[in-house]
């Protein structure tokens, strides 16, 4: 029983492109998502243990399955196109201030990075890790954008709300400090 | 103290301060807001090339650094409202700093976190041949028109992006207001240079919206303007011969008024 | 040794969405093409032992992972129910793209798009919306793309010179008139 419940959820998975809630596999099955959730939890398990070539990862609100990453190296050759080019400083900022202030306009992340960003936004939007996300009601009504669920998928997040807590990245009280007194008068 | 301007393309001028400002890493009694400013002069004037836009940005956040600075120079000077407005310039400066910093820091750890997720790839083989006939119908919900909409978003040419210049709130003296000024000073004042008309620490937009003015009392007739020589004084006298309010209705608005709306 | 072989061969087997010749495999792994057959049919063997969802089979001259078939009945309930039903806005974007400049190859579109396309070509190929249409004549003689004839029987088009008019859709001029009566003197 819950044996081949198992055996269709592999067979889901390998079908599915994109991650699968299991919600939607509870569907399938005729199964509460609390135990579709425990099935691929033991599934995750079982590929780690037994040191599988794949393993099955809960990202974006849904699980799908992954090459393992020991085995990049002989991968390469079958990625074809996969675009490992590192973003720069300003399109990781820009996508900070994207995933944690989102929907944002373009106006409102040059504002806060005090620079035009468009340029920025338009690459990362390229790569798909920011996205449209209707527009704002006022003057012009700008676009907005939020991360994509691509994003999320490849930072191995579930929703935004995993995201750790702004704070922790604020420079600390003495850093602010110091940057107080260098722009003081009195300095 | 040695510094060396790095030739690194500065992402706007917050970005440039943070650097010079979190690089000095000595003796913070030793550190000097004029080095700061100079360095970030330097390096301003060693960017490659910029647009008018980033230009301004640079130009705000140094004039804010020599405002700073000068405050500093010239303790005498400093009332209690300079003090305070000068307070808040900094304090302003200091949270986009803070804020700028905050994000630098989050987008590095997305960095380390999406690096680690890079060695995942998906499976996308997609649907096996025998399924792809059950699958529902892709185009159910689409409609030529979002097709055409979106064909037209993908291929539209991209418009060099034009400068915004929707904050620049430089409304201008007006020069219908500087003719009834002149004329109430020079309407039974007897003659007056155009030195004393615009009077000390008149901002050169002001200055020139005086002598747009006085140009247009001369015009109509309501005054006489004399100059001795060449880079003299102008004097101005009053002739009686026109009212003010005439002159005032028939000028030209020279206004100066970048279309600074709202804000 | 054999272990770490097995594992990479799973990896491959993972991402690959056609079948893999051994000797393809072979060529990565450094390994002779028979040593490669012997781990594919071990690893055949042990996913029917194990009663996998997947199964491991040899056709058109390699090998592929395909869903178990008993998991049939549960796969197309969920291929029916599955939300990929709708077209993503890539490959709405795509899609519109090959209508309005197919026949056009997969860099054009990429160029067109600012984005590498090819895994929403396939996607749109594989649905039967967008279909192969020669080749390029030119380096590397890259295949064409244009909108198949399902597209335009489904659109109610009957060639694509009946696709409205793009200049209808552009973003509209005023937007652009508004931008520039701000820069002017007298707004």
């Amino acid at each position: 029983m819950s044996g081949s419940d198992r055996k269709v959820i592999e067979a889901i998975l390998l079908l599915a492109d994109e991650p699968v809630p299991a919600t939607l596999i509870g569907e399938v099955l005729e199964t509460s998502t609390v135990t579709v959730e425990t099935l691929l939890k033991e599934l995750a398990a079982a590929f780690r243990a037994e040191d599988r070539g794949f393993v099955l990862r809960s990202a974006a609100g849904g699980w799908r399955l992954y090459t393992a990453p020991e085995c990049g190296p002989w991968l390469e050759r079958f990625v074809r196109n996969h675009s490992h080019a590192r973003l720069s400083g300003a399109a990781l900022e820009v996508l900070a201030i994207v995933a944690y202030r989102g929907p944002i306009s373009r106006a409102q992340i040059a504002d806060v990075r005090g620079v035009d960003s468009d340029g920025v936004v338009k690459t990362l939007a390229g790569r798909g890790l920011v996205t449209e996300a209707g527009y704002e009601t006022g003057p012009g009504s700008p676009v907005l954008f939020t991360v994509s669920s691509e994003f999320l998928e490849r930072m191995g997040l579930g929703s935004l709300a995993d995201l750790p807590p702004l704070k922790d990245f604020m420079p600390d009280a003495e850093a602010v400090e110091a940057m107080e007194s260098r722009l003081s008068p009195n300095a | 103290m040695t510094y060396e301007v790095r030739l690194d393309v500065f992402e706007g001028p917050i970005d440039l301060l943070l650097h010079l400002i979190t690089r000095q890493r000595v003796d913070i009694y030793e550190v000097s807001l004029a080095t700061i400013t100079e360095e970030y002069l330097a390096a301003v004037a060693a960017l490659p090339q910029t647009d008018l836009e980033s230009a301004t940005g640079f130009l705000v956040v140094a004039a804010t650094l020599l405002e700073l600075k000068s405050a500093r120079l010239l303790p005498a000077r400093r009332a209690a409202d300079d003090d305070g407005h000068l307070m808040e310039e900094r304090d302003l400066l200091l949270a986009r700093l803070v804020e700028c910093a905050t994000f630098r820091e989050a987008g590095t750890w997305l960095s380390g976190r999406m690096a680690a997720g890079a060695g995942f790839h998906g499976r996308s083989a997609g649907l096996e041949p025998h399924f792809v006939d059950l699958a529902p119908d892709l185009l159910a919900r689409t409609s030529l028109v979002r097709i055409a909409s979106a064909a037209a978003r993908a291929l539209a040419p991209r418009p060099a992006s034009l400068l915004d210049m929707s904050y620049v709130a430089l409304a201008g003296p007006s020069v219908k207001d500087a003719i009834l000024e002149l004329a109430g000073r020079l309407d039974g004042g007897g003659p007056a240079s155009f030195d004393e008309l615009c009077g000390r620490g008149t901002s050169r937009v002001a200055i020139v919206v005086r002598f747009l003015a006085l140009l247009e009392l001369f015009k109509a007739g309501a005054v006489d303007i004399t100059q001795t020589h060449s880079f003299g004084d102008i004097v101005a006298v009053w002739t009686g011969e026109i009212p003010a309010g005439e002159v005032v209705a028939g000028a030209e608005e020279y206004t100066i008024d970048l279309g600074a709306t709202g804000t």
